[in-house]
This record gives C-alpha cells, structure tokens and sequence, in this order.
C-alpha cells in the first residue's frame, strides 16, 4: 500500500484532491509534490486538498504542504486546505502556519471561497 | 550498595529514510512499555521522527554504512531518548527561527522546533568517540 | 563498496526477574517490525524467556547490579537474538535431557529445551569482554 | 491485576481450581504452588486443573504443574488436568509429560475418573 493516496475530483473549475495515508519524508512528501505539479501543468490553479485521510504529517509534510502553497501561488493560482485533523492542526499553529493557510471544514464554503 | 543496572534499549540502523520508521516505531514500543499513554506517543514519535532524519540527512548524508544510533533510557520518572550520527554535527543556536515572518514560507527547517514542542528537554552533545547525539528528555 | 549497516536492537537490564517480562516483549516488538507472523512471536518470545530467565538466575544470579544484554539483529533471511549475562557459563553437552524417563518428574531443567524447540538454531559461547552468550536464530 | 488468579470449587469430593493468566517465573508459579500447598494440608486430595483460562506458561511453569503432580501423589492424593490449550497441549508434549499427567477435555469425564 502506498504511503499516501490521492484521489482527485473536479467541482467546477476546482480541482480537489483527496489524501488518505501519511505525508512523511520520502514517499508521502513525493507524492504530494507530484501530484501539485501535474495539476498546475495542466493549467489547474484552483485547488483544494482534502486532508480529512491523513493521519500523519512530519516537518517536511508540513514543507511539502508550504511548498504546494507557494508554487501554486506563484502561477497565479490558490491553494487551500480542507477538514485538518487535530494534529495537523496543531502542527500549523506551532509553525504559525494557520494565518498562511487558507483552511476550511466543510466543502461547501471552501469552494465558495474560490469564486 | 552498587547500583541497580538502568533500563535501555539501542537501536542500530543504516542511514537511510526506511530507518526513519524503524527508529520510531522501536521508541514508541519501547515508550509504551515504559506505560507513556497513547496520546503522548504520537509526540514522542513524531520528534524521534525529526531527530533520525536529521541524523540520516544532515549528520550522515545518507551513507549507509555510517550507523545512526538510537537509545532509549528509563530514567524513572522520566525516558530519555538519543540519537546519534557520524557527522560534524552544527550550532543549534544559529539555527533560524521558522515562525519568524521571514522564513514562514520556506519548506524545510520546522523540525528541531518539533523535537522542542513534543520533548521536555532537547539538547545537542559531541559524542566522545565521534559524531553528534541529540538527547531529548519525555517526562512520565 | 562499504556493507550496510545491519539493523539491530540492544536492551540492557537489571538482573532480576521483571527483567524476563521486559525482555521479551521488547524481542517480540522488534520481530513484529521485522515482519515475523503472530504465530512464529508465541516460540520467540518462549525461548526469550527461557535465555533471560537463565541469564539472571544462573549466569547473573540476580546481582541487579550486572546487566542482562539482550540483542537482536536482522540478518536478511533469520533474525539472530543474542543474550549476554556476566557468568561463567556452562556445558551445554552435560545438561541433562529433561525427556529422558528418569528426569520426567523434575520441577527444572527443561528451558533450553524450549529454547531449541522454538528457534532454528541455538549456541552458547564466551563473550570476549567475559560473560555468557546464547546465540539463538529463528529463519523468517 | 495478578498474574494468575486461582478460584477454587468443590465437586463432591474433587477440588477443582479455575485458573486463569500465566504460569511462569515468579508470581504465577508462586500461586500455584501456594494453592496446591493449601489444599493438601486442608486434606484435599482429589485435584483437577482447570487450565483452560491460562494463555501461557514456561518452562518454570511446566515446572510448578509437575510439582503439584508430584507432590500431590506423595501424599497419597491424585492431581489431574483439564482443558489444555493448544499451546500446553504442545509443551506438554514437547516435554513428554502427556504420558505423566491424566488431561481430560472434559469435566464430567475428569471428575468421573477420580472414582
Ligand atoms: N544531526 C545534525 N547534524 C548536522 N546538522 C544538523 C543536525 N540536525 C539539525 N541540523 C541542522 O539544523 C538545521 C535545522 O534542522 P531542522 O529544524 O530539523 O530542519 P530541516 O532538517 O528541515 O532543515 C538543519 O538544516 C541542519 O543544518
Ligand atoms: N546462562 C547460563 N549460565 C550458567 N548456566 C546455565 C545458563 N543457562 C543454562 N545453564 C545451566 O543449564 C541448566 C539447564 O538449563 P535449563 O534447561 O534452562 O533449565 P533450568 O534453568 O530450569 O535448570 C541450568 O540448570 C544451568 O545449570
């Protein structure tokens, strides 16, 4: 089983992407990476990652997480976050990332936000 | 009246991501065993997570037959857990700070803050015979 | 080329019998992780057991201050425990065979049977710093 | 919570004891051997085992049950067992001790035996 799987879905112009497993060093941090660059070759810049699967991030998931963020930015697109887990929420407000993130917990008004 | 013998338990793994979930996985058992309760486990793993991958990355560069070397030791009230490499080993105070505005958006450099958070205790020793041990200290 | 750092696990313990508890779920842990199925752990940790319990009753003769050293590395296709203790050690081909009629009724004496029983190969030998060591294999 | 607990019930005159944990070095052979001691000076001397609760036992366990065998009949009583797990079963046979011990599976039958 790989360490992290994502699935993607469209609603619109919003690409989501649901990930279920473990965002670590190595496998699960590549995984991530690959995916974030595929979307914005393919000219997806809105995007959504659904987080509600992953059970377990590392520093350099939560990298992996900023990296995301400002590549997407960076082509003119928005990243943003759904359903963190506790931990994962805990990990961004030691890091001080929650005021970087946009983050949301429920679909419907993350996808809002987009328009 | 000698001493009673300490409790510990060492781990001995090539340099290598794979030994990154061994590592934890051996300090969670052991930390269990030593009756840490489960909501203090995910801490204790995600910091020893930190330490063996800076150990791994930074201290051995990924050469595997360069050992990294995890203890754990019951200390009574509390577990303290090292973990050394063979590297040159760097000076934890210049280390920059990652939530200072400057570096929120950089993608590396959050993990010693982890080790700080989940850890009582962290700090940075030379090893007499080579190489640099973290010891971090988890209190009962 | 430079060998890979082989994996291993080393706990140290106090001669006295809480150790045999901590002994063996510390060795069955370790051979969980290293993919050894639930029913191979019941004989493992058996034969764990029956080694630390000789360690710290005959080699180490409960002095709490002289360490139990119990090992466990991976060698690829078996996995190799070891437990040291600090004693003069014995010859394994005068122990006398419990099985046989006349020993039947004895309360002791039947621990390294189990030993061999359950693993795949088991030997005694001198550790060179002094002491007792029982090398005992289980292919995976 | 106790290594083994022993419950002790009386069938006309056969002591059963209900075991349940471990027999191994230390607190559970200790109890084994003190209930034993007791019964045979309260003049019980018509024993079964019922070991059906006990996961686990070593080599000093294996031990402790020969005593009790032993020292029971020296006193001119019988001690016998009942409900063997599967992993006794085999220690038992590894040690060639099934031909010592009278094992029954069933308890009518064990008690029937002592007649
Ligand atoms: N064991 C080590 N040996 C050498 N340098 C280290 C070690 N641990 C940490 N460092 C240094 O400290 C820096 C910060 O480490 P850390 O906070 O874990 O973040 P990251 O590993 O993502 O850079 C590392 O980039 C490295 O320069
Ligand atoms: N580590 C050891 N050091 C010294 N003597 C030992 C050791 N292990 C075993 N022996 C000897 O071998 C004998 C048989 O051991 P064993 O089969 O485990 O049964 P038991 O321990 O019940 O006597 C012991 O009684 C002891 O004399």
């Amino acid at each position: 089983m790989a360490e992290l799987n994502i699935r993607e879905r469209q609603a619109g112009d919003v690409t989501i992407l649901d990930m279920d497993g473990k965002i670590t060093i190595g496998e699960g941090s590549v995984s991530l990476r690959g995916a974030i660059r595929r979307l914005i070759e393919e000219g997806k810049k809105k995007i959504l990652l659904n987080l509600s699967g992953v059970g377990y991030v590392d520093s350099s998931g939560i990298g992996e997480l900023v990296s995301s963020y400002t590549t997407t930015s960076s082509k003119g697109g928005q990243l943003k976050l759904l359903n963190l887990t506790q931990k994962i929420q805990d990990l961004l407000a030691i890091t001080k990332l929650l005021t970087v993130f946009d983050v949301y917990d429920d679909e419907a008004s993350a996808l809002n936000s987009f328009k | 009246m000698k001493p009673v013998t300490e409790e510990t338990v060492e781990l001995k793994l090539p340099s290598r991501l794979a030994s990154i979930d061994e590592a934890a996985a051996g300090v969670t058992d052991a930390a269990r065993r030593l009756g840490f309760p489960d909501d203090a486990l995910y801490g204790v793993e995600l910091a020893v997570r930190e330490a063996v991958t800076n150990a791994v990355l930074h201290g051995n560069r990924r050469d595997e037959s360069v050992p990294v070397e995890v203890g754990v030791a019951d200390a009574g009230s509390e577990m303290v857990v090292t973990v050394r490499d063979r590297g040159e080993g760097f000076d934890p105070g210049s280390v920059a700070d990652p939530t200072s505005e400057e570096n929120l958006l950089k993608s590396s450099g959050r993990g010693i803050l982890f080790m700080r958070t989940f850890m009582d205790d962290v700090r940075w020793e030379r090893h007499p015979a080579g190489g640099t041990v973290v010891r971090m200290t988890k209190k009962k």
